[in-house]
């Protein structure tokens, strides 16, 4: 069986196929504020981490239609379960971009206290965005098991689980789209396929014809919309929620969308990437694409764009002044938050390390880079 | 009281909690109409629906995976996974996910959850229905690691995780599942983590030990008493946290140690109690720390009675610490 | 999308719906007698473990035309990777029913040397029957593995993976099928749809409609199969497996078909499979389905039947007095085949047991019964 | 003698062994065309063309399992796992069964085979790109676990790892991939499996240790010279089997200990070897064993130098040995 088509919307006019997205002029310019957004962040991170100032950054370009469309048909009842690679999720829900930095910064304020590597947000306001973490495909089951506490309470609030082409591979993927579909959870898998893991294309990845097709070893929808198309993204995924919302259980989304940049900040797409790709993909960038509606409706410029763009800098480098005036985080935190008392031997070893640094100073610090 | 049966405190434990607190869930494979395959979970789906106690599709990841969804989301998920020997599929959700939660979120996120497994030899179940994997779990900082040994503790302490705000867990010795009948008090109570428990007095030599091997350690205490040594016992019950500073204590009064597990010996739990004891109270020991373990192979099937230590080899062990 | 109905090939009256199995008399009573010699198998290791003389088994009562059918199709020097459930195939290649019988009593002739619980058997010759293991779902990449040494090497073999219903959910099932589908193994994943994982019922297990369809997800072919059917089994295994051989990769195949016994002997399946459903598939014999076709063909009669079966009766009690009268493996058997060379520690910990065991005496044995 | 990193040694390794036997393939992530996230399988697909040296989907489970199904079929995969932090969706396959596979066929299926993969800290990698496993493994009988700490034994004990008729888990301190230099014999060599390397003489004390933190052992030593103690540093190189009796004969010839790792204290490698020591070693002891080791918490990010021992911890530990 062969793969339709996937889903677009917005055409090369501008015009959207007969598809209200039912968002209002201010709902719209948010929409693409945050995906000027989400770049502004990409090139700052990238400055931060080529001068040393931070470790390591996930470069976001191409994906942000993808993010941002996905992101747009949830409400702030709804959980996300994120990939290392959805900074527009958080930015559209009105994260802070600051609150963001600290966790790049891995400063005093991160939510995190600086324990995990940049990138790896959490938040539970003003929306809850799951802890991120770094072994790929295990928050699917567990988007499963939050989905499944919202029906047991009988909430209508759905679970948004995004992941990469390469976890389709991984273990949560198998174990999440199961227990989702035999439980009829409302949660809504949202495969990024952007062309890589890494720097494994898909075809290393999967024989099958794309992604949305295994939906059907679960026995759920599949549907593969065209992740450049902020709309088409958000078309698929309301109805996704609503129907989980309505008790008629998950759905897999297969975005097609491209990663036009590095894996992170430490790697070198040129190594394995073909040029040609990369071109023709240049073609189809996801914030022109969505240009091309806002203007076709009449509200958008390139002045408009220009200032936007403005105070998305300004936002931004706000946040680093921020981030970057904030401390480190203090030594107890390497013993705060593995249980939630201080047991006994923690106490002990957290004394003695603070005893040490009396006695003998403190330990140095490296140089903060993440070298690959 | 009623006279419970290990896997009866723990089926009674569960319907406590249950009854109690309707966040509560438990699953895992075949807990569901069969009631588990030791019936720990007998019962449990009559009384409160299959929304409450529910099968799953055979994947550990998954189960373990959804219930620390379900715990992040308000649920108090008690998982089931059949036999220890088959948790290695789940052990990267125990391990990176459950056991790191509240660490890399700063506390936004929690994993107060229980997965209940039966471990241990004892039933001929050759290589992969026998093992004792607490080592790898021990060495795993945000888990907790219960091991009960008798009914009472069996209820108590599992009552006592089901509650904790941290992920437990909770290792059920198969060998002493029905093997062993004592009064349980009816309704709730707890035992709390991080306890000792002192099985049998003696001032001569300590033996420390949990699970199954606890029974061991008394007959072997009770021949002991024979020869003249006045051995005492101590259930460990808690393996993390323990409480170092009651075997530190227990260590000093006696000044003589055997250490007691099924594990494999190398890098197994009595390591760590053997060289903290060495490393802490050297000044009170009379003679080296002796263990008593499961040998160093995978675990047998026809000679698992050769495999796991006896009151034989406690005994040997014992009048060797006590001839130094 | 719905599955296809399943194939079958032997109709009511016991003709073979225009396919030839190709099979000699000779072949076609060997396969015929190998089932028998299933159920006679299956009838002692019961009584065998009712009075305490064994520990355990696996009863394949239902399955056996599923089990013969596949094996039937495999070369001597093709590789079988078994369940728990399979019997049938080791049987079929001529492992002698004394040696399976030598793990069941788990004597010093045990292929396994009385490591593993009975049923768990281990064969290199006279076909590579792979040492089955408890944990459910590890043998399918090992599969796959094995198989892409056949092809690396330039070999026509094949290797054929049997699994349950509930296997499918497991890890293993994930990452073999989609392994074997991205280097195109030649590898065929047998999984035998048997209803029920111990108490749990196939909807319990995956919300897609049956199994076969799973294959999509990987790129794969998928067939289902009526197994209980012996040559429906055969016909599709065939075209699997020539299909391998020629490089044309692997295939999924469900045999959909019914366990009618427990799960082992230490399970009561009437605590949860329904008695109506056990009397619908008592109607569709595996055995009674192949004497039809043997009758049809003039090659059955009960006579046949009575002989076969007495001559399984006999090899069978052959095998029990034969393993009966081997001993205990003996006690180095603990420590030896840990590494290839025993290492020092090992070396030491076997001294010291032994040691033990002459100053203090044996180990006392336990009752020897698996107890669930 | 070329000039090696140790991460290039490892790469010479690989193609020395491609070269001398055509049944050794090498996969995993990104192994291919990118030559690994570290580099260590550069150039590979080129010298051996894809058959040798691929890619594979994202699944551990999958890398190590088809591994066990080539190895047992006459191949000698060196598999990667891209970082020791996930390795753990393949702990079943390791565990439950590369480990077991001999004992539960009676030698008739074996996995010599190699798992690679970079692991400790020392990089920013925070929780989930810096810790060490070896505990896991190190309880686990039927494997072999070895960490390098230079260029030279990288080489000498990947040729033996592959060469080995068992399955090897190879971990190597990435910390150290680019941070030393030296000469390494060009073509096949062999370091034996079990052997211990003396880096340093000193009779006054000795430290244990191995992989990232023998640098910083010889650190705290040159230090302690400062202060008049001789101290003696032991890379143990190959942690399963370890070579006790070399341990002992160390321990029992300067009589005081410090054991050094970077993974969590509790149930750490370092247990065990404080543990063998004072069981077996107890009458030539002037001092308690010391260890030092990361704390029993996951693996910070931006204070990962105040988890990693440091000199000056050791140094610490050393004094104290020395003032017992
Ligand atoms: C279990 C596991 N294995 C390996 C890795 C290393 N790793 C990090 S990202 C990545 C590729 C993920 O690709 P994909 O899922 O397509 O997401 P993308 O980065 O393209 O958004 C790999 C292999 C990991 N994080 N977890
Ligand atoms: C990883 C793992 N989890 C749980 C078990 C316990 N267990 C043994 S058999 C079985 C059910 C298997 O069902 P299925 O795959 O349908 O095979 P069948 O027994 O029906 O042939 C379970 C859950 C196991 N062996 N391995
Ligand atoms: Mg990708
Ligand atoms: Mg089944």
């Amino acid at each position: 069986m062969k793969t339709e088509s996937p889903l677009s919307v917005i055409q090369a006019n501008g015009k959207a196929n007969g598809y209200d997205p039912g968002l209002s002029k201010e709902e719209l310019l948010h929409c693409y504020r945050t995906m000027l957004l989400v770049r502004a962040f990409d090139d700052t991170a990238l400055k931060l981490q080529r001068s040393g100032r931070i470790g390591f950054s996930i470069p976001n370009k191409g994906i942000e239609a993808t993010q941002v469309g996905a992101a747009s048909a949830l409400k702030k009842t709804d959980w996300l379960f994120p990939s290392y690679r959805d900074f527009g999720m958080a930015l559209y829900h009105g994260v802070r971009a600051a609150d963001m930095m600290n966790n790049m910064f891995g400063n005093a304020a991160d939510s995190a206290r600086g324990r995990q590597m940049p990138v790896h947000f959490s938040f539970t306001d003003p929306i809850h965005f799951f802890s991120i973490s770094s072994p790929i495909g295990t928050h699917l089951p567990q988007a499963v098991g939050a989905a499944h506490a919202f029906k047991l309470r009988g909430e209508s609030h759905v679970a948004l689980v995004s992941f990469g082409d390469g976890g389709t591979s991984s273990l949560g993927f198998h174990s999440g789209m199961n227990f989702a579909a035999v439980w009829k959870s409302p949660v809504v898998f949202l495969c990024q396929n952007n062309g890589y893991a890494i720097s494994c294309p898909i075809e290393e990845q999967t024989a099958s014809d794309g992604f949305a097709i295994k939906a059907q070893a679960y026995g759920m929808p599949g549907v593969v919309v065209d992740g450049n198309d902020l709309l088409a993204v958000r078309k698929a995924t309301m109805e996704a929620v609503e129907r989980a919302r309505k008790g008629g259980g998950p759905t897999l989304i297969e975005a097609k969308t491209f990663r036009m940049g590095g894996h992170s900040t430490s790697d070198d797409p040129s190594r394995y990437v073909p040029k040609e790709l990369v071109a023709e993909w240049e073609k189809k960038d996801p914030v022109q694409r969505f240009e091309k509606f806002l203007q076709a409706k009449g509200i958008w410029t390139e002045k408009v764009r220009a200032e936007l763009e403005a105070s998305c800098k300004e936002e931004i480098t706000a946040a680093v002044r921020e981030a970057e005036a904030t401390g480190q985080p203090p030594l107890e935190t390497i013993f705060s938050d593995v249980y939630a008392e201080l047991p006994p031997h923690l106490r002990r070893q957290g004394t003695e390390a603070f005893e040490l640094a009396r006695r003998k100073g403190d330990a140095a610090a490296g140089d903060g880079a993440f070298p690959l | 009281m009623p006279t419970l049966t290990l896997v009866q405190a723990v089926n009674d434990a569960l319907k406590t909690a249950m009854r109690r607190d309707k966040s509560v869930l438990v699953f895992g494979e075949d807990v569901g109409p069969k009631g588990g395959v030791f019936l720990a979970t007998e019962g449990l789906t009559t009384e409160f629906g299959k929304e409450r106690c529910f099968d799953t599709p055979l994947s550990e990841d998954g189960i373990v995976g959804a219930a620390i969804g379900m715990a992040i989301n308000g649920l108090r998920p008690v998982a089931e996974i059949q036999f220890q020997d088959f948790i290695f599929p789940a052990f990267d959700q125990i391990v990176s996910e459950a056991a790191k939660l509240r660490y890399r979120s700063g506390g936004q996120y929690t994993a107060p959850m229980v997965i209940r497994t039966p471990y241990g030899g004892g039933i001929r179940g050759g290589l992969y229905h026998s093992q004792s994997g607490e080592a790898y779990f021990c060495h795993t900082p945000g888990l907790k690691v219960v091991v009960p040994s008798t009914p009472h503790d069996a209820k108590g302490l599992l009552l006592a995780s089901i509650e904790d705000p941290d992920p437990v867990l909770f290792l059920e010795p198969k060998a002493l599942y029905r093997s062993i009948k004592e009064e349980v008090p009816e309704g709730h109570y707890t035992v709390d983590l991080g306890t000792l428990r002192g099985v049998r007095e003696g001032k001569d030599c300590v033996v420390f030990c949990y699970g199954a091997m606890v029974p061991v350690a008394v007959k072997a205490a009770e021949q002991a008493a024979e020869l003249g040594h006045e051995v005492r016992v101590v259930d460990l019950r808690t393996l993390l946290p323990l409480d170092e500073e009651g075997v530190l204590e227990h260590a000093k009064q006696v000044g003589r140690v055997v250490v007691l597990h099924e594990a494999p010996r190398f890098c197994g739990f009595g390591a760590e109690i053997s060289a903290m004891i060495a490393e802490n109270a050297i000044e009170y020991m009379d003679a080296p720390v002796v263990r008593v373990t499961g040998f160093d192979t995978p675990f047998p099937n026809t000679l698992e009675h050769h495999y796991l230590p006896d009151a034989r080899r406690v005994l040997d062990a014992i009048e060797r610490v006590m001839a130094y």
